[in-house]
């Protein structure tokens, strides 16, 4: 009883291989274009790979090997979909839409009326029953939504960024509900919010290029990102080198670190990574002794917000950065093209061999 | 009434005139082989003139004549059209230049069996005849009340054309059009003459348009319809003597 | 500067005005002339005469039936415009806006050409026991046959514009393609075939030259209310032009109610 | 689930493809009918007899100049209708329609009680040396005022899509309301504008029943293709039947060319 | 020599008076529907309001004062817009965009295009000169934009957002365009971003509800924000309350905290606000003494993403947060509903009279 798929689409450069169990949600991450959707679409049926076979269940969703050319219809997998949008039915009420599901597998109307209302009561939207969708807010027709997909009594949900679209007021919301609704379920959920795949999900699965780049429980990768991506997902620093007695020789750069997590000091000479977060780095416009050990000298490339932080990028493609307040930028007058020195103590560098 | 006869207008001569430039003739869409016909002979009669032809349903062209086109000679292939525009006073004098009758046409190899005018009227014949708004309608209506036959056309159609067409197209058993247009379908029909169609004789006049403005080619175009050439033209045609 | 903001600047040059009211006014003049010219002190009896009142009713009834034929293959044929992907799919839309151009007489003679005795369909219609020719159902096909472009078109625009997310959404609920044809395709896209649809009546409504030329002109089958005033015209101008006005209010209404929203 | 990637799930029921096909073929096998029919023999000395010719010419040349009529009616109509915001705009677009669904006849009787001689404006005409009715003249309004909606139809759709955003900028730029027009809004619209004069254009190749009555039938004057083919008709269908062919020829060159993009 | 403008519009309840120095720029901030864009339109043409008065270097764009009424169109007013979206005509290359406000305002085809090739140059984007704008980047045709606005020679400059719809990549690199380009140039800049109205503004004007409800130097608006929406704008907490020895009384709660940048104690026992950042606030789940001296229970109600900290909501209205880890927030598998203690030092809160 698991959900299995490989899948290659060649124009897209996409292949794929995934196992989800069966109450187990994965988080796909990935840049843009990496093939998150089209892995969605692959399983949902909506897309037709070239190759490659898939079964949820025991029940085969295609197999397209060689000689053979099994293909079960979109509306026969068990796979419902949830978008960004919430793409409610508008000419159907919240309780006609969410008794879409039943009814299109062929419960009787008063069953499938009797089985939106549980769903409805169990998203706590009881009182939106005879509202049309265009009367709900994004959070509201989102939650109609979860409750319409969840309707269908799918063997596998697909969400794609379900959140996406949502304001900062309803999202927190929704996170909630999915939260308890995907527990005990088996679901694929494509997200580019760290947030939701620790809170979500059991499992992440790194997509980069149509080809999946590491995977593994969720909290592992984003604390020991082995990954530039996972690294960047983390919103870590990331810098591949060669490992050294005090921490890590990358290029010309000699940074001290702690071996992270493991019995005794790692083994010299051997290629591995550090990493560090942005706002262990601080900012200065001279080479100031102080108590921590890393200090260098680089060049501001940009400057942007993030969050209520400005991100200081900085080194030959802004792979370096650092968090300070807007105050301090307005300070010392940052402006790309500024040779400053980034200073990071010792303590929050972590090596690992890569 | 109308004013006058062929006898009356027909000098036998079609172009002793002074006439000259464009002339344009309003006439009824059965005479188009007849008049372009004699168009053509005019004009070489005639040097120096030019004739332009404008063909359509004789109460289109009244219509037409009535919102000011610029028709010198009106022919119609009706008196009851002519009428309306001498009572206007839009033009002059008509005189009658042509008489046109029934005929019956069918499909070639006559697959229903037409024989007369009464065959018509067996039950699985579809008919098709003019509607008795029109004049080849009246004249059919005619026919039948002189012969106590009634018949159940499968269509009433307003023009002529109409009905000639569900018979070449093979779609009607058999139609009643005029012997001229009969003459022009050619081998596309067979024509089943009857005599009662002597019943119900359609008379054509023409007249020169008051206000035209070619007057003397005007009247030249109507004397040379009313000469003996003209009438052979309109005999070549299949058109009856007025 | 969000859309709904900047609604507020048109941008149209004073004479722009002008010349649309030149252009409304090339429109709109031939219908006040024809009201102008309406004998109104016999309009009641010559509008209500039995041979107007009968081929009013038949044009009314045929371009019920030849809406809904539209509808029915209309339907299909903007859904595979619009959604398939077929080769060949440039030179259908070609065709099927074909009857948009083509003279109606023309187009009369083509359907003769098809479903006539001696036509291309004629014998094996003839052997089926079908004689489509001087029928009403031959006014039908011709109203259907000028008319679907209209539908097709409305509805393609319409199917274009709602696009297919819905649809798959719907499959991923468990919705066959026919359920969801029935519930989410043709719900979502109403507005559009309803206009389409009126605009495919209006049509068939002022349908005449394929009608006179394909199906012939009889009392009660197959003379419709443009081949009535046709024939009006002949014998009694007022009559006609009282008729044609009937036939304006109903186009009027009818084109109304299908820009309506 | 981008449209992109979901556009390769159409969701069409199998039995849609069905009927689609029997709605193309009521279209298709008239064309096809007509083709069969053809008597291809005499074919070439038909079409290009002087008759035939000189109508053709004519066709070409009354729908080129009623082409451009539409353009400069329509183009300011359609911004009017799908910029502006003014008290009876939507009884304006339900008027400018109306030819659409007009029978072409009753528009051609409208045309003559407005432009003929004992019509709305014929005495002012007249007095201003001008006779409209039965010249060229004629058949270039006639056939403008059925084409016109095709061109006003298309080109609102196409401003609709475009919206105001660049029109907008273009102003505070400083373009004037005029310069926007030329340099912004029409470069923008040209597909939609090009497409609607190539349906106006085939509309008014194929026109009859407005002409007819507006401008009567005179060789070289008024006699368009579709005339000519209505008179061939009297006397040899195998040439109104060539000529047909010809007609339908342009216009699926024209559609085709109309819906190119 | 000034821009004054004075407007309302009644339906959208927004009644603004604003004047602009001559190589002054202001940045506008507010929340969604407080009337920033309508602002920048009655000011362009592109709205009609309903009264009120403006003019520009002496010449009256409106003056809709009883009796009068005089409107000077849109194109006569030299008000440049740049919006989110570049709208670079798509029909013309990039050299005959730039070259149109030259073109438009008389100039001839040669001159125009000169004047656009000194500013394609000015922008550094001489060589996108014969592209079309489907073959630019975002950034690029924002770039090009840019162009296109000061060719036209505005004498007021308009910005509505320009670079929100740019990518974390193209952002930096037209701020610093920006940057220059409005240093000696009178401009109305609407932004979410802080960074933007510290680096770009001389002054920011914060519109709320279709009124000014805050104005002064960028920086000062940021460093002691007076209202709520600007202490959000700064990413700070906000509380108001009354002025106590040490620091502030805000409801229940005792806050010490220092006494903001005046020589001597405030006055205690008179209105004031504490401020303090979201990243001085640490989360426990027990009380914990230790060095900080404020830690207060709460409840927390949102959890969100931020940046690539987790930012944690509590109190009544989420009206307090803290910003944590990810790896933090899982680590104390927080939750909505949670009671847990926010712990801030003294240092970190600011008090001043409000
Ligand atoms: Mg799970
Ligand atoms: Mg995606
Ligand atoms: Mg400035």
């Amino acid at each position: 009883m698991t959900f299995r798929l490989e899948a290659a689409v060649v124009q897209r450069g996409f292949d794929v291989s995934l196992q989800v169990g069966p109450a187990e949600t994965v988080a796909v991450m990935g840049p843009n274009g990496a093939g998150k959707s089209t892995l969605l679409n692959v399983i949902a049926g909506l897309l037709h790979p070239d190759s490659g076979t898939a079964e949820l269940d025991g029940r085969t969703l295609f197999d397209l090997a060689a000689g053979r050319g099994t293909w079960t219809a979109p509306h026969r997998r068990g796979t419902a979909f949830l978008a960004q949008e919430p793409l409610l039915f508008p000419h159907l009420n919240v309780l006609d839409n969410v008794a879409f599901g039943p009814r299109s597998s062929g419960a009787s109307k008063h069953a499938a009326k009797e089985s939106a209302l549980r769903w409805l009561a169990d998203v706590e939207a009881t009182d939106l029953q005879s509202r049309r969708p265009a009367e709900l807010s994004g959070g509201q027709a989102q939650r109609v939504a979860v409750a319409r997909a969840l309707a269908a009594d799918p063997g596998l949900l697909l969400l794609d960024e379900p959140m996406a679209a949502l304001d900062i007021h309803a999202a927190p919301l929704l996170r909630r509900l999915l939260k308890r609704v995907l527990a005990g379920r088996r679901a694929i959920i494509i997200t580019h919010d760290v947030l939701d795949a620790l809170m979500l999900a059991d499992r992440v699965v790194i997509l980069e290029n149509g080809r999946i780049s590491e995977e593994g429980p969720t909290r592992e990768v984003l604390q020991r990102p082995r990954s530039r991506f996972a690294a960047g997902l983390a919103g870590l620093n990331f810098l591949p080198g060669q490992i050294t007695e005090h921490g890590l020789q990358a290029g010309g750069l000699s940074l001290y670190g702690q071996h992270h997590d493991l019995p005794g000091p790692l083994p010299t000479g051997q290629p591995g990574v550090a990493v560090f977060p942005p706002s262990a780095v601080s900012v200065f416009l001279s080479e100031a002794h102080g108590s921590p050990r890393n200090a260098f000298p680089v060049t501001i490339t940009d400057l942007e917000p993030h969050g209520d932080q400005i991100r200081v990028r900085a080194g030959e493609s802004g792979q370096l950065s650092a968090d300070i307040t807007p105050a301090a930028a307005a300070d010392l007058v940052l402006a790309p093209g500024m040779r400053v020195y980034f200073v990071i103590k010792a303590g929050a560098v972590a090596i690992s061999p890569s | 009434g109308q004013g006058g006869s062929a006898g009356q207008g027909g000098t036998g001569d079609g172009g002793a005139s002074s006439a000259a430039g464009t002339v344009t003739v309003f006439a009824a869409a059965s005479l188009k082989t007849a008049f372009t016909d004699m168009a053509g002979k005019f004009e070489a009669a005639n040097p120096g003139t030019d004739v332009t032809l404008s063909f359509a349903g004789s109460s289109d062209l009244v219509t037409q004549i009535t919102q000011g086109a610029p028709a010198d000679v009106f022919a119609s292939a009706d008196t009851r059209n002519m009428d309306k525009l001498t009572g206007e006073g839009l033009v002059g004098e008509p005189w009658n230049f042509a008489t046109n009758t029934l005929t019956i046409v069918v499909p070639p190899g006559t697959p229903a069996g037409i024989t007369g005018f009464r065959d018509l009227a067996r039950s699985g014949v579809k008919v098709v005849a003019c509607a008795s708004q029109v004049p080849c309608g009246a004249a059919t209506k005619a026919i039948e009340q002189e012969t106590g036959t009634t018949l159940n056309p499968v269509s009433e159609e307003s023009s002529v054309t109409d009905v000639l067409g569900k018979v070449t197209s093979g779609e009607a058993d058999a139609g009643l059009v005029y012997v001229t247009d009969a003459k022009s379908a050619g081998a596309k029909v067979e024509e089943i003459p009857f005599p009662e169609a002597a019943k119900a004789v359609n008379t054509y006049p023409i007249a020169a348009v008051r206000n035209a403005r070619n007057k003397p080619a005007a009247d030249a175009f109507v004397r040379f319809v009313l000469s003996t050439e003209g009438q052979a033209a309109l005999a070549a045609a299949g058109f009856g003597k007025p | 500067m969000t859309a709904r903001k900047a609604a507020t600047y048109t941008g149209i040059p004073a004479w722009i005005y002008a010349v649309a009211a030149a252009g409304a006014l090339l429109v709109v003049l031939p219908m006040v002339a024809m009201v102008a010219k309406v004998n109104w002190a016999n309009f009641i009896p010559l509008v209500t005469s039995e041979s107007s009142l009968t081929a009013l009713g038949l044009s009314l009834r045929t371009s019920a039936a030849s809406t809904v034929l539209c509808i029915v293959l209309g339907v299909p044929l903007a859904l595979v415009l619009a959604r398939g992907s077929f080769p060949g799919q440039r030179v259908l839309r070609s065709l099927v806006l074909l009857p948009l151009v083509l003279p109606p007489v023309v187009g009369g003679i083509a359907l003769l050409y098809t479903f006539g005795r001696q036509g291309l369909l004629g014998r094996t219609l003839e052997v089926a026991g079908l004689q489509i020719a001087f029928s009403t159902t031959a006014v039908v096909l011709a109203q259907t046959f000028v008319a679907l472009p209209f539908l097709v078109v409305s509805l393609e625009g319409a199917l274009r514009i709602a696009g297919p997310k819905y649809e798959a959404v719907a499959a991923t609920l468990g919705a066959s393609p026919s359920t969801v044809l029935r519930r989410v395709t043709l719900p979502l896209v109403l507005p559009g075939l309803a206009s389409g649809a009126v605009l495919s009546f209006a049509r068939s409504l002022g349908e005449f030259g394929a009608t006179l030329t394909f199906a012939g002109s009889l009392q009660g089958v197959t003379r419709t209310l443009p081949l009535e005033i046709y024939l009006q015209r002949e014998t009694d101008a007022d009559a006609a032009v009282a008729l044609s006005l009937v036939l304006v209010a109903v186009a009027v209404a009818v084109v109304a109610l299908a820009y309506r929203s």
